[in-house]
């Protein structure tokens, strides 16, 4: 084997002597981004598939919720940024090249979509403001009664959903400079991962609604549209849950598959991406790759579900927090392992 | 499915069970099973954290955070397969419910100041005896070692012989 | 329109790093941060490996992933010589230009923007040479259109065998290393 | 087979995080199957009213200890590199009766605590929150315990070796010592804990769950008795190794350097060797390779010698050194060769070599070479006389300047006035 | 597995709990702001090193920006060095010396208080004059390095003493000098007479060009790498320069001479030498022909570990270059106790190949004639203290060792005052306790340096100096290639109450009424005189830097005559004067101590970014270089269980253990030695940017062997273990 030692004078802060540019802020942005761009495309599909007004009203807080936990992965995001106050330089220009410009006005484009999303379903009491709710009620009879616009939102929640997980995972897919990420994977990989979270938290208020761990008389506003999120009207919340249990398990083996790509991707690939690759199957990363993202993140949950489903075993919230907790650690792995991952 | 948690196993089956995860981990790793050292890890961790030279310069938690150390431990990661394992076993087994054991005859908080002062025995002993009854009393025990084998007669011996002050505890 | 170059010598080289302390006293780059910087390569058996000592900085590739990704137009190529440069006042910080390089030429200036080598545009407007290259007491680095068929730049590349760093990286790097 | 796997070094740190991961997952697994993750149920131990503790404790203790027995005596599993916790008597019985007390006070011990907080016990996180606080108890008390924790100070020892017992008799008796105790735990149950004994395993009714623990105790029984045939289960006189790999690796020769090889990589100081001589201390004293260390052949097993470690192993002849390259290669050191013909080689080409008077030309500088290694070593070249009888020649003359040759007493010119040149400092 | 991967580990297992965890950035302290404003360029010299490059220094708003070379100047020729480059940073370095400091506790202690320069040198006159009433003016001693020290130089010679030392004889360069001086009757010379730039064949032994940036020769050296001249490196480790070599010779530390010995056996087996040079110009070559036979390239290969093939070859080379092949005498040579013996063989293989005096040699360098101030001549003395009865008979230069031995003896007499400029004895000098059991015996210690350095620690009195772009020093009138005469001036103003050399050594020499050997009212008065008594424009000097010379004949073949001032006006293969004292007249090759087992030999060199000790405090060369890390071979450190950037203590033979350092694992080392930049490991704590980075070679080298020649120290003779920190 051939010798090679590498020494550099070079010791610049956040890049060497691996690079380190971000730390939990961009993954937990790209979690709570792709958390919310599963809770769009879920209740998107939801309005737009339901035929009935109750049907409609299957998941009424999820647009809310995803503008609550949009805000604070922008937050984490604005956090990350060395010179914040020059933000609003991404808005003066479009850069087609560059993902992060397509993101941030990916994200432009969704806020509208969800809170028109959230004005269709309103609470039906809030702490203070009834004056404005009241307001916002007739609003949102007033769009009931169009239907077009009603499906045009549902479509646009549908569509920006999919795209807003898409791009959290092409983010980091177009980095050339690191091998890790250097594969067009990791843009469905982030989506499904994102789908599997958004009906994992689904489920798990199911289960916190259905329990009555909550007074459901509580008229914050937050918690209000956290424990109304599930309630379908007319059916039995736990159907409910187990609807998104099936949709979890289905999204769960998509994702477990398209990891499987992913890492076929690259140990096919070229040997700085096949080296790259090592840090997650063998390398430092490992034993939270293996034992935390696929094991507890993926296989066990995808297990206790099918068991659920099977009536074998109750519903908990168990495999709903593990895919929960995974679907971070997803990304945190990812995150960190490919700005080590380098060429040389 | 909804309903009553399901029996134990038996008790030899279990055994034998454990017994071949104890071998597994000797014929891989060429060591046994353990849990007292992962909170000392767990410990050592915290020190750090809150001030890591304070960390460096004790000796009881510099021990800990070397290399292979920290949360780097090899006990840590096998306690978080206990964490994982038990919860999915518990699940399975319809076992898994928040609650707070007791005997019949003692008060939650009673008996979780008493769970609090148990486990603070139990830590301190650990460190001193060189192990739990995982690390000295099972592993120990298999390999013929001599002073697991004190150890778990002293284990047994203490408990018993504080069993008849605290029976109201458990009885 | 020229195409600015810069073809280093490395067997001259012996890496006293003049390059980089003249950088930071012409550009006054943060103590801490580095501009350019020198790389040792030792391949091969003991004894007498090969060493090759390199004085490294922002290639300006002619594809410059750090521009492409940068999504306020901050990093760009300039008009002239193919220059790519940063624009302190548009930078957000975001360090996606950080990740994309896989040169590592890049860092965050301590007041928040992205900061790299400029080849001394400054300088090379005036018709010097960037100060790394005027400084250097081996004469190992030359500077200069890369177009330019009769040029310094292309006339040594034309005579010498060479190669560039992480050419398999796609981004046509602009700094060359004789060998 | 090489076991401990990781001690072969087969899997790497970060693997054994992984493996760590999945023992663990089968130890939470049984053990909250064993309804160890109920303080009620494991206090119960304490008060005869339900024994699981001792039974799933000692079955797991003699299915391991058999186990791992029979690898061992089958020489799957070396023995020797299972980490032993050293025997520190007084803080055994100090501690273990700590553990004891917590144990009785707390109804679980570290481990079970961490299935019981997994399945939902609020006592027992507050339990895991009283091991925790005891760690930084005793990391800033830490003098105060280092004193205990080292009281009674046995090393590494077992049963076996303390009693001076066969191993397997020990394993054996620890089988039947466990039987003896499941049935007392058994009838103590139906005795104190109101069991029926009729769902007692061991005593009731029921074939399968009666047979199976059975079954299970005296097929280890039986194999605790078999492994016993084989003696002491620690490696040692018998090795497995790996016949064809060293076969090849002796046909092609890699198995061994040449005196020549030897001579230049330690006059060109090129490779880092552990020089090993092999011979009696005395032999070793009366002279040796410069830089070789002394391990007489009987002590090299208990030789402190890295598995990365280039060594060199030479002897006065052949036979011991591959002898005991074979015992290196089957402790598992790779980068070991032995030198061939040993001293004796040495002596004949290095020291001694036999170089002819008036070597033919295009041999001359090879015997130059020779002649100036056997200097170097200290020894002598036997130059063949035209006669033929080996003479030894005399040594150059020490290196030292031919005396008395001073150029001829030619006047020396009266030194011209010394240009006073301008001197300046600087290192 | 390492602290890196645990963190990332970590990071990964309880991102919940990190997600909180502190985000600190290390963010390094920024360069003072960038000066804007008009620009001006002053000219004047470097004085980082000894080499006394001609810079330029750029002002704006009268603030410094940046020192380029001076193109006209000889040595730069218009580039600087890192060191001169960077040399900005000695004027905004933060920790400067800023007042005069009076010494309040203990020796050592390094505490202070300041008071104003007249009542410290109030203070350092009385106590010299109450040195000089118990014990004579020759009880003071100076140690000193560099062009600065010049005035007081002058001031010490007026009061009475003699006793005027600095380390780059003994502990450096003195070998190499006296090697030559006995063959040739010439010394090398500093800038070094080496003709690189010319050479066809370069031969370095140990010597690491390239890491040395002694500028011309560096530059010299790249032309004629990139020229293609066959370069032959002998050194135990691979250096920049043997990376560049047709022919690396990895030798055992210690055997360069039985290398040299053998080079000179098969240039004469051969018939390669230069018969027609040697036999118009050599003395006695025939009797050391003869003392060459026992030096086979065989018999070399046992000792050096250098294959008999590869040194035949290696000398063929050279034969076939001469006259154009140039062994490079080395700077720091002082390494084994036998060094100006070595350094005779190097003259000697150069005066076999001709290259003393020819092209691509060693040329006849040439200066400009600049007369002396007329000073009234000095007071007798007693003699020099540091050499008593000529013990070392061919001493060129006042010993620093000798000094200290005085000293601690009181033999030949007692030595009660030092004044230490621009030095760091407790770094030049080997053996560091002997010199701090010196320093306690004395009764006044004065520093002059710009740095509170370790030195200043134990001092009585420290004075701050104004760093070299804030004051005039003495005119360089150099001897080079091509001759001329430069200035230092001030480029700006000391940023406190700094002084020059020239001012404290007038003021002190007033205050001990030494007023007649002072009579110019400033320097700039004194120099103005010199350079118009040379007949030279002053202006042109200050608004130039320099005023070149004409350019003279340098080598034979351009027609400078052959002189050699050896008794036997030739040059000396066979030196009487050698065998008169007693030693042997052709060099005589000694074995090396062996490395005692699990020992490693400490093997120390330089780096392009640092001078010694001095510059590790700069801001802009610490921060291309914060601190030296051990050199460990690539498989000993494998062994070791050490990987590069471990940390590790080293420990040598007399137990003295050093701080904590990094590990450098490579194979560019052979295995039985290690290596450490030299000049870290600072310990003052005044020096808060240097202090406790890297490890100081100097406190390891606690054993030395004094070549019995001249006195020089050779310091090869350290070996260390390498212990692991513990936690």
């Amino acid at each position: 084997m051939q010798h090679v030692e590498i020494s550099t004078t070079r010791a610049n802060p956040l890049v060497d002597p691996v690079l380190q540019v971000w730390g939990w802020e961009i993954p937990v942005y790209l979690f709570l981004g792709g958390l919310v761009a599963g809770l769009l495309a879920l209740s998107g599909f939801y309005l737009l598939r339901s035929r009935t007004a109750s049907e409609r009203g299957a998941w009424p807080q999820a647009p809310m919720l995803g503008v609550v936990l949009l805000t604070l992965g922008m937050g984490a995001l604005f956090l990350d940024l060395d010179h914040p106050w020059y933000v609003w330089r991404v808005y003066l220009t479009f850069e087609p090249a560059s993902p992060m410009s397509w993101g941030s006005w990916i994200l432009i484009l969704v806020y509208p979509a969800l809170f028109a999303a959230a004005l269709l379903h309103p609470p039906e009491r809030v702490p203070f403001g009834a004056g404005l709710l009241a307001v916002i009620r007739r609003g949102s009879e007033w769009m009931w009664a169009r239907p077009r616009l009603v499906q045009a939102i549902a479509l646009s929640n549908l569509v920006g959903g999919i795209a807003l997980g898409l791009y959290t995972g092409i983010l980091l897919g177009t980095m050339v400079a690191r091998p890790l990420w250097n594969s067009a994977i990791l843009g469905p990989l982030f989506l499904f991962s994102g789908l599997s979270s958004a009906a994992a938290l689904m489920h798990v208020l199911t289960l916190v609604r259905t329990h009555g761990l909550v007074d459901s008389t509580y008229a914050d506003l937050l918690l209000h549209g956290l424990f109304q999120l599930l309630k379908p009207p007319g059916r039995d919340p736990s159907t409910a849950g187990e609807a998104m249990v099936r949709a979890d398990a289905a999204f769960l083996s998509v994702e477990g598959a398209l990891i499987a790509l992913f890492v076929i991707g690259l140990a096919a690939s070229t040997e700085v991406q096949q080296q790259a690759l090592q840090l997650l199957l063998t390398g430092a990363y490992a034993p939270v790759f293996w034992c935390l993202i696929l094991g507890t993140g993926i296989l066990v949950p995808l297990v206790l579900q099918s068991l659920e489903l099977a009536g074998r075993i109750r519903h908990t919230v168990v495999p709903a927090l593990l895919v929960i907790a995974g679907a971070f650690l997803l990304r945190w792995v990812l995150v960190q392992a490919g700005q080590v991952s380098s060429w040389t | 499915m909804q309903g009553s948690p399901r029996p134990y196993a038996n008790p030899y089956l279990a055994g034998f069970g454990l017994g071949l995860v104890l071998l597994a981990a000797f014929v891989l790793m060429g060591r046994g099973l353990g849990a007292s050292a992962a909170f000392s890890a767990l410990a050592a961790v915290i020190v750090e954290w809150i001030s890591p030279g304070h960390a460096a310069a004790n000796p009881f938690f510099s021990r800990y955070l070397g290399p292979g150390g920290g949360l780097e431990e090899w006990l840590v990661w096998e306690v978080a397969g206990v964490f994982v394992g038990g919860l999915v076993s518990g699940l399975l087994g319809n076992r898994v419910r928040p609650a707070v054991e007791r005997g019949p005859r003692v008060g939650v908080p009673v008996r979780l100041v008493l769970a609090f002062l148990g486990g603070l025995f139990m830590g301190v002993g650990a460190k001193i005896a060189g192990g739990c009854t995982s690390g000295q009393a099972l592993t120990g025990g298999a390999l013929l070692n001599v002073g697991s084998w004190v150890t778990m007669i002293c284990i047994f011996g203490g408990a018993y012989a504080l069993a008849w002050l605290l029976r109201k505890e458990w009885t | 329109m020229p195409r600015l170059a810069m073809v280093i010598d490395t067997r001259r080289c012996v890496g006293c790093g003049d390059c980089v302390v003249a950088c930071k006293v012409e550009n006054d780059v943060p103590l801490g941060h580095d501009r350019d910087w020198i790389v040792e390569e030792i391949r091969g058996r003991c004894p007498g490996p090969t060493l090759e000592i390199r004085s490294e900085r922002c290639h300006h590739c002619a594809d410059p992933p750090c521009v492409y990704c940068c999504p306020t137009g901050a990093s760009h190529i300039h008009d002239y010589g193919g220059v790519v440069l940063v624009t302190a006042s548009k930078c957000i910080g975001c360090k996606a230009c950080l990740a994309a390089c896989p040169y590592g030429a890049r860092f965050i200036h301590p007041d928040g923007y992205a900061d790299k080598c400029t080849f001394c545009l400054h300088r090379v407007e005036k018709g010097l040479d960037p100060a790394c290259v005027a400084v250097c007491p081996t004469h190992c680095m030359t500077f200069g259109d890369l177009d330019d068929p009769l040029g310094p730049v292309r006339r040594l590349l034309d005579s010498r065998p060479h190669h560039a760093l992480l050419p398999e990286a796609g981004t046509e790097p602009c700094i060359f290393y004789l060998t | 087979m090489n076991a401990p796997f990781y001690k072969f070094d087969v899997f790497g740190d970060t693997a054994a995080l992984g493996v760590a991961f999945a023992i663990g997952l089968g130890m939470g697994w049984f053990l909250e199957r064993a309804g160890f993750g109920s303080a009620t149920k494991l206090a119960k131990q304490f008060y005869f009213r339900d024994l699981a503790v001792l039974k799933v404790m000692f079955t797991a203790i003699v299915t391991a200890m058999v186990g791992l027995f029979l690898a061992a005596q089958l020489g799957w599993v070396d023995l020797s590199l299972m980490y032993l916790q050293p025997t520190v008597l007084w803080a055994n019985v100090v501690g273990g009766l700590l553990l004891g007390v917590g144990f009785i006070i707390g109804g679980l011990c570290p481990g079970t605590s961490v299935v019981s907080v997994a399945t939902g016990r609020i006592d027992a996180f507050l339990f895991v929150m009283g091991v925790l606080a005891s760690q930084f108890l005793v990391g800033e008390a830490w003098p105060l315990f280092a004193g205990i924790s080292e009281a009674g100070e046995m090393g590494q020892i077992t049963l076996p070796g303390l009693l001076g017992v066969p191993y397997g008799l020990v394993v054996l008796a620890v089988v039947l010592m466990a039987a003896g105790a499941f049935v007392a735990a058994e009838w103590a149950e139906v005795r104190f804990g109101g069991v029926d004994r009729a769902a007692q395993p061991l005593l009731g009714a029921g074939w399968r769950a009666r047979n199976a623990p059975r079954v299970l105790l005296a097929s280890l029984a039986g194999l605790a008795l078999l492994g016993m045939a084989g003696g002491d289960p620690y490696r040692g006189p018998r090795v497995v190794i790996d016949e064809r790999e060293l076969a090849l690796l002796i046909q092609k020769e890699a198995d061994h350097v040449t005196v020549d090889d030897l001579a230049t990589w330690i006059v060109e100081g090129r490779m880092e060797v552990r020089l090993i001589d092999l011979r009696h201390p005395a032999a070793y004293a009366a002279g040796t390779i410069p830089g070789a260390e002394n391990v007489p052949l009987a002590d090299l097993p208990a030789a402190e010698i890295e598995p990365g470690e280039r060594v060199v192993l030479f002897s006065q002849g052949q036979t011991h050194a591959a002898q005991a390259w074979m015992l290196l290669r089957a402790r598992g050191m790779r980068n070991t060769y032995s030198l061939l013909g040993g001293m004796d080689e040495w002596n004949d080409r290095i020291l001694f070599p036999e170089l002819p008077a008036e070597p033919p030309p295009d041999q001359a500088a090879e015997v130059e070479r020779r002649r100036a290694l056997a200097l170097r070593f200290g020894g002598s070249p036997r130059v063949e006389a035209a006669a033929g009888a080996p003479v030894a020649v005399p040594l150059p003359a020490a290196m030292s300047p031919p005396a008395g040759v001073a150029p001829p007493a030619a006047p020396i010119p009266t030194a011209a006035p010394v240009k006073k040149k301008k001197k300046r400092e600087g290192c | 597995m390492h602290r890196r991967t645990f963190l990332k580990l970590g990071s990964g297992a309880v991102a919940g709990a990190c997600l909180l965890g502190p985000g600190v950035r290390a963010r390094a302290g920024s360069t003072p702001p960038k000066p804007t404003g008009e620009e001006r360029v002053i000219p004047t010299f470097c004085d980082v090193c000894f080499w006394r490059c001609n810079a330029l220094a750029t002002t704006r708003g009268g603030r410094l920006w940046k020192i380029e070379g001076n193109p006209q100047d000889p040595l730069s020729r218009g580039r600087l060095c890192p060191r001169g480059t960077g040399g900005v940073g000695a004027h905004y370095d933060p920790d400067r010396l800023r007042r005069p400091l009076l010494r309040k506790g203990e020796r050592g202690a390094e505490t202070w208080h300041e008071v104003s320069w007249d009542e410290a040198l109030g203070f350092v006159a009385e106590r010299m004059q109450a040195i000089r009433a118990a014990h004579g003016p020759e009880a003071m001693a100076l140690f000193s390095h560099g062009i600065g020290g010049t005035f007081l130089k002058h001031l010490f010679r007026a009061w009475g003493s003699p006793n005027i030392a600095a380390p780059s004889f003994a502990q450096c360069r003195g070998p190499r000098d006296v090697g030559f001086h006995l063959t040739f009757g010439e010394e090398v010379g500093s800038p070094e007479r080496t003709d690189i730039e010319h050479a066809r064949c370069l031969v370095l032994l140990g010597c690491h060009l390239g890491e040395n940036m002694h500028n011309t020769q560096v530059q010299e050296f790249a032309e004629a790498v990139g020229r293609g001249t066959t370069l032959i490196v002998a050194d135990p480790r691979f250096s920049v320069a043997a990376s560049k070599a047709k022919y690396y010779l990895p030798i055992r530390p210690g055997t360069d001479l039985a290398l040299l010995l053998a080079w000179m056996h098969v240039l004469i087996e051969e018939g390669a030498w230069d018969r027609a040079y040697v036999d118009a110009h050599g003395y006695g070559f025939d009797a050391f022909a003869a003392s060459l036979a026992p030096y086979t390239p065989e018999w070399a290969w046992t000792e050096t570990g250098i294959a008999p093939d590869v040194i035949r070859e290696t000398a063929g080379e050279m034969g076939h270059h001469r006259p154009a092949t140039l062994v490079h005498p080395g700077r720091h040579v002082t390494w084994y106790g036998d060094d100006a013996q070595r350094s005779r063989a190097v003259a000697l293989l150069n005066a076999m190949l001709g290259s003393w005096g020819r092209k691509g040699g060693f040329y006849q360098p040439a200066s400009m004639d600049v007369p002396a101030w007329p000073y009234p001549p000095y007071p007798p003395h007693r003699g020099k203290a540091d050499n008593p009865d000529q013990r070392y008979p061919f001493a060129l230069e006042t010993l620093t060792t000798g000094l200290r031995e005085a000293t601690l003896t009181g033999k030949p007499y007692p030595l009660k005052g030092w004044f230490v400029y621009a030095t760091n004895p407790l770094y030049a000098l080997p053996n560091v306790d002997e010199t701090i059991a010196a320093v306690r015996a004395l009764d006044l210690l004065v520093v002059i340096d710009v740095v509170p350095s370790e030195i200043a620690g134990w001092a009585d009195v420290v004075l701050p100096e104004a760093v070299y772009l804030e004051r005039y020093d003495e005119l360089n009138v150099e001897l080079f290639r091509q001759p001329f005469v430069a200035l230092r001036q001030p480029v700006v103003d000391p940023p406190d109450d700094q002084k020059s050399n020239a001012w404290i050594a007038r003021e002190l020499g007033l205050k001990l009424g030494l007023g007649a050997w002072f009579p110019w009212r400033d320097v700039e008065e004194y120099l103005r005189w010199r350079v118009e008594a040379a007949g030279l424009s002053w202006e042109t000097l200050t608004s130039r830097g320099l005023i070149l010379g004409p350019r003279t004949p340098l080598t034979y073949e351009e027609g400078v005559a052959p002189e050699f001032d050896t008794p036997s006006g030739k040059i000396e293969f066979w030196s009487n004067q050698l065998q008169e004292k007693g030693f042997d007249p052709v060099p005589r090759y000694t074995p090396p101590d062996p490395v005692p087992p699990g020992f490693f030999r400490l093997l120390y060199g330089r780096a392009p970014v640092h001078s010694f000790s001095r510059t590790q405090t700069n801001p802009l060369l610490h921060d291309i270089m914060p601190e030296n890390a051990v050199w460990v071979h690539s498989e000993v450190a494998h062994r070791l269980g050490l990987r590069s950037g471990d940390r590790v203590r080293l420990r040598n033979q007399d137990g003295v253990e050093s701080g904590p350092v990094a590990v450098k694992a490579t194979c560019r080392i052979r295995p039985d030695c290690v290596y450490l930049v030299h000049g870290f490991g600072h310990t003052a704590r005044g020096l808060r940017r240097a202090l406790g980075r890297g490890i100081n070679d100097a406190l390891l080298l606690s054993r030395y062997r004094t070549d019995p020649l001249m006195g020089g120290t050779g310091l090869g003779m350290n070996f260390v273990t390498i212990l692991p920190v513990e936690a």
